[in-house]
């Protein structure tokens, strides 16, 4: 095992796995820019390194700094959290080239997986269903619109190099699928200096679930059950339950085995994600891997008992899986709800500024995860993330009352900052969410049917 | 409301001048500075949000100058390097005087060379890391007397 | 089920037991003297009473007012907590005669178990193992060095009336004893105007291990596990955990059978604590029955999924017991760490005053039960505990390890105002308490080996 | 430090009077009081510490004035009477002088009847809660105008 890992990451997810490096006995390193300079993280890790202004693209995203602050530290691996660049092969292949373990899979995984065109070829290779597409990228808006022609409307234009909800837009008719495709190009050409995209069918009213998984070195891989995801603002998840409520348990079982099948394909080791969509009908279809922690990751743990950034680090150091399907049975149900500074009465926009309040929940079955303290600013640089709830309940119903009770304990306050609290109650209240027969078109119909977030 | 000369009036001082600080290191987008101390506060927002993408990468040849104008910090982490190779001529010594463009070392990341610049004119005063050693992001490199 | 529940208690249990309420969607009221005015569960509850003066006897321990609040709000049950009124028979018998619920056992149960004597005589009928002892109240000096001699010494002189680890003493010689009885007597009749005492044999180096039961009015009983709660300073626990560590099954077993079978020959409905002495043999012995919520019940909720208040409720409304042997069955070792504002380094006396820093620990497997927040005020009226931070892990070591994670992130500060943090890490990294292999008298032994608590 | 006659003037003074309402309430041991409004801190600690042990029951049947005069509250939970039995003359009305030792209603609380004494000599200006109310700890019974 590791001695020292340094964390290159900021904000709830740093000082998360700073938890579980203390708890086996690894020291830390917490790297911060000048924003952070006071974070929780710094406070708590043994060492800690400044490694640049503010910009994420002069400190967290900047490998050069990352990697000079590991040889500055000593320490024998990187644990890249999520986000910046956690999933980023170039970033891996020089950890690599400078033998620091990457806390991840190895680049050339990272790189196949990353290009979503490569992805889903390579999935549909290992036989995983996917949804009809242009097989591979659309080099022309002649070709956009014969793809479409061939899949049928809606259809939705996505971004080879995007992920994790960016660079992708539908498009809901023919006249308007030129527009979509230049716009969704530009977009990706801005986001990730690459402009290519691909087509795929769209599914109206499907559900956002994935399976988390496990693989090792040695073969062995792992399914750590469903979530469900489907709660999101602007593709960006909110709300993430587990298990996924209402499926057939031979659903369940073949999505995972696709899903270990998938990651067993690709070659990756470590902890992943394979998320599908899955219509009224229980069909299910490959969306992308994401090869690293996911924010969503405690609903998880809190089910199955399985300290997933331990067994990250254990499978990052070649340790063989010792978890074996009686290991990770799941107890009960476990919800997740996101706490983010920002207005959803103004499209989302982030609020940052001072907490001058800020009081969370706890008590039974209850889990915050929270780099804020009182009196902490949230800077404007970074995403607006605040805490994490989780609950858990013996099933579903007792999770979710549970979870709308600690909601209502929420007491976050300071100006400028609004928080996104009611709209969470909301959607616990929501009928179809209760009931469980919700889709990724829960919230836009929530927001649109009565005009306001609130 | 006027500054009493007092603790809480250092401290607001030390604050704006953080505040200062942080804001001349960010390359544009700011949107809202306050400063606070027990009930005092100073507050001052502009309408334009900031730009919500990383901003684009400027090349980090220049030091950061800290705004008493004392020190030339690192503009990136690395290895810093007195001299442009082993055993060479060192590119400042104390007493030099130097212009805001003269180089006075080099931080070295991922076998990049990164010049650093001294950012105005003055005098070294000191020369604060050992040549070689790993520095972290604005950690002071060089002291720098104002004018020459 | 009860449409809404009083809870006649005050700081973290009466939020604990206010949450579950809430989650099940039954109303709460809160009850509060001047002291608590601004109290946190003042704030969570449906509604609160002002019931009195700060000082309990006028306000938490007072019946009629308790009785006259819940006139007041309409309230269909009382939920006693642990403390204050919460084992006294006669406040039960007055909740009984008014028609309010008593979430706890019917009042002949509680006057029977607690009396201690007679307690150990319906324990001994019921055929669980006694210490040797007086084998009822001794009356006299003379009676007591009579069994003091057949006994042999060391023996411990304990008041009828107590329980909870007040109203006790141990005699070491024969010179002694005189005057350990005569000063039980005393204490026993200002505690609890009632001066009569027994007689058990001591038992050195034993450890503190008691079983959770649960039990309906329909004849069913189960357990839910034991927790070792040897560390304890004053008789007062300070570390409990569950599994009790290097327990045979075989004992396990027998411990719980026993549990079970004095709760149900005792006619006790609801959750209640059978507490033993268990040598190094494994012999075990029937201390008393805590016919109550445990302040430790959290590390068998985090070890069995069962919310052990909700249990209450439902078996107080007359619901059966729905739980089977396969619900509660155990995943993995939780600990929990009381932290008290007390000075161990001057007899731990408490410390109140107002907490300018307060920040406890999250993220994976903790669980905080608190009622303080930052600015509050600890009262110098009742018990100094601050929070509770209970761990869960696959095992005890890493349970233990995170435990040690968690302490390690507390950060409470105020004028006047001294936490036993840092005494709860010593214990931790003590070797007889890592090794599972400590009794009760662990604490005692370090504080007299390092002269020092810290 | 002088206090200026600004809102936190007036919020230090309010938590004093605070302070020593809880205080006048409570029957003893009392350790220590510290009144803070941002920076302005007042704190006063007695050297005996505060007896642990639950203080012995008084018979509840005084009323507590509060020390501005104004109220008779009450000394405990429970339903609030005007008159002695159902139908009979009320204890005082609006306008009765009274004195420390004038019993100005009844307190039932689990079938026993707590007098309510007026605590001070005053003149009645009010009858602030309906006969057979449910009261809590503390709630305003009567208005007493000082003197009569």
């Amino acid at each position: 095992m590791f001695t020292k890992v340094l964390i290159a990451n900021r904000g709830e997810i740093a000082l998360r796995v700073a938890r579980t490096c203390r708890e086996l006995g690894i020291a830390t390193v917490a790297v911060y820019s000048t924003a952070d300079r006071d974070s929780t993280v710094t406070a708590f890790a043994d060492e800690s390194v400044h490694i640049g202004p503010p910009p994420a693209g002069r400190s967290y995203l900047s490998a050069p700094a990352l990697v000079e602050a590991v040889r500055r530290t000593g320490a024998d691996a990187v644990h890249p959290g999520y986000g910046f660049l956690s999933e980023d092969p170039d970033f891996a292949e020089v950890c690599a080239e400078e033998g620091i373990v990457f806390v991840g899979p190895d680049w050339p995984v990272l790189e196949r997986l990353g290009d979503k065109a490569s992805a889903r070829e390579l999935m549909l290779s290992a036989g995983l269903p996917l949804l009809p597409g242009s097989g591979g990228v659309c080099a022309t808006e002649a070709e956009c619109l014969r793809t479409a022609a061939r899949l049928g409307l809606p259809v939705i234009v996505k971004a080879v190099a995007g992920g994790g909800g960016r660079g992708m837009a539908i498009a809901r008719d023919e006249a308007s699928l030129p527009a979509v495709y230049r716009e969704t190009r530009a977009t990706a050409q801005s986001l990730y200096g690459d402009g290519r995209v691909y087509v795929e069918r769209y599914l109206d009213g499907a559900r956002h679930v994935e399976i988390q998984v496990l693989a090792d070195r040695h073969g062995n891989a792992l399914a750590l059950g469903d979530r469900d995801c489907s709660v999101q603002r602007r593709h960006q998840k909110l709300v993430e339950e587990t298990p996924a409520p209402g499926l057939s348990p031979a659903t369940r079982e073949a999505m995972a085995l696709a899903a270990v099948h998938g990651v067993r394909t690709a070659g990756l080791v470590g902890a992943a994600t394979v998320e599908f969509l899955v219509d009224s009908d229980e069909n299910f279809y490959f969306l992308e891997v994401n090869a690293r922690l996911q924010v969503e990751h405690p609903v998880t743990e809190m089910v199955t008992g399985v300290d997933i950034v331990e067994q990250q680090l254990r499978l990052a150091a070649g340790e063989p899986l010792t978890l074996g399907e009686q290991d990770v049975r799941g107890r009960g149900a476990a919800v997740e709800c996101r706490l983010n500074a920002e207005d959803p009465d103004r499209d989302f926009r982030a609020t940052p500024g001072t907490l001058e309040v800020f009081h969370l929940p706890g008590g039974p079955f209850t889990r915050v995860d929270t780099h804020c303290v009182p009196g902490a600013t949230i800077s404007p640089y970074y995403d607006p993330l605040l805490a994490k709830i989780v609950t858990w309940g013996v099933d579903r119903r007792a999770a979710l009352r549970r979870m709308d009770r600690a909601l209502a304990e929420v007491r976050i306050e300071g100006p400028g900052v609004s928080v996104n609290t009611a709209l969470l109650r909301r959607v616990l209240a929501d009928p179809d969410f209760a009931a469980g027969t919700y889709s990724t078109a829960l919230l836009t119909e929530m927001l649109t049917a009565s005009g306001s977030a609130r | 409301m006027s500054t009493p000369p007092t603790e809480a009036g250092q401290l607001v001082e030390e604050l704006g001048r953080q505040a200062r600080r942080l804001a001349a290191e960010v390359p544009g987008g700011l949107c809202r500075v306050s400063v606070r101390a027990g009930d005092a506060t100073v507050e001052l927002e502009w309408a334009a949000s900031p730009d919500p993408r990383p901003a684009p990468e400027p090349e980090p040849e220049a030091g950061e100058t800290d705004e008493t104008g004392e020190t030339v910090d690192a503009p990136l982490v690395g290895t810093f390097y007195h001299a442009s190779e082993p055993g060479g001529p060192p590119f400042v010594r104390v007493g030099d005087v130097v212009a805001q463009d003269t180089v006075v070392g080099i931080v070295e990341a991922m076998k990049m060379m990164n010049k650093v610049l001294a950012g105005r004119a003055g005098t070294v005063t000191g020369v604060l890391v050992p040549d070689g050693d790993l520095v972290e992001y604005g950690q002071p490199l060089i002291a720098l007397a104002s004018g020459g």
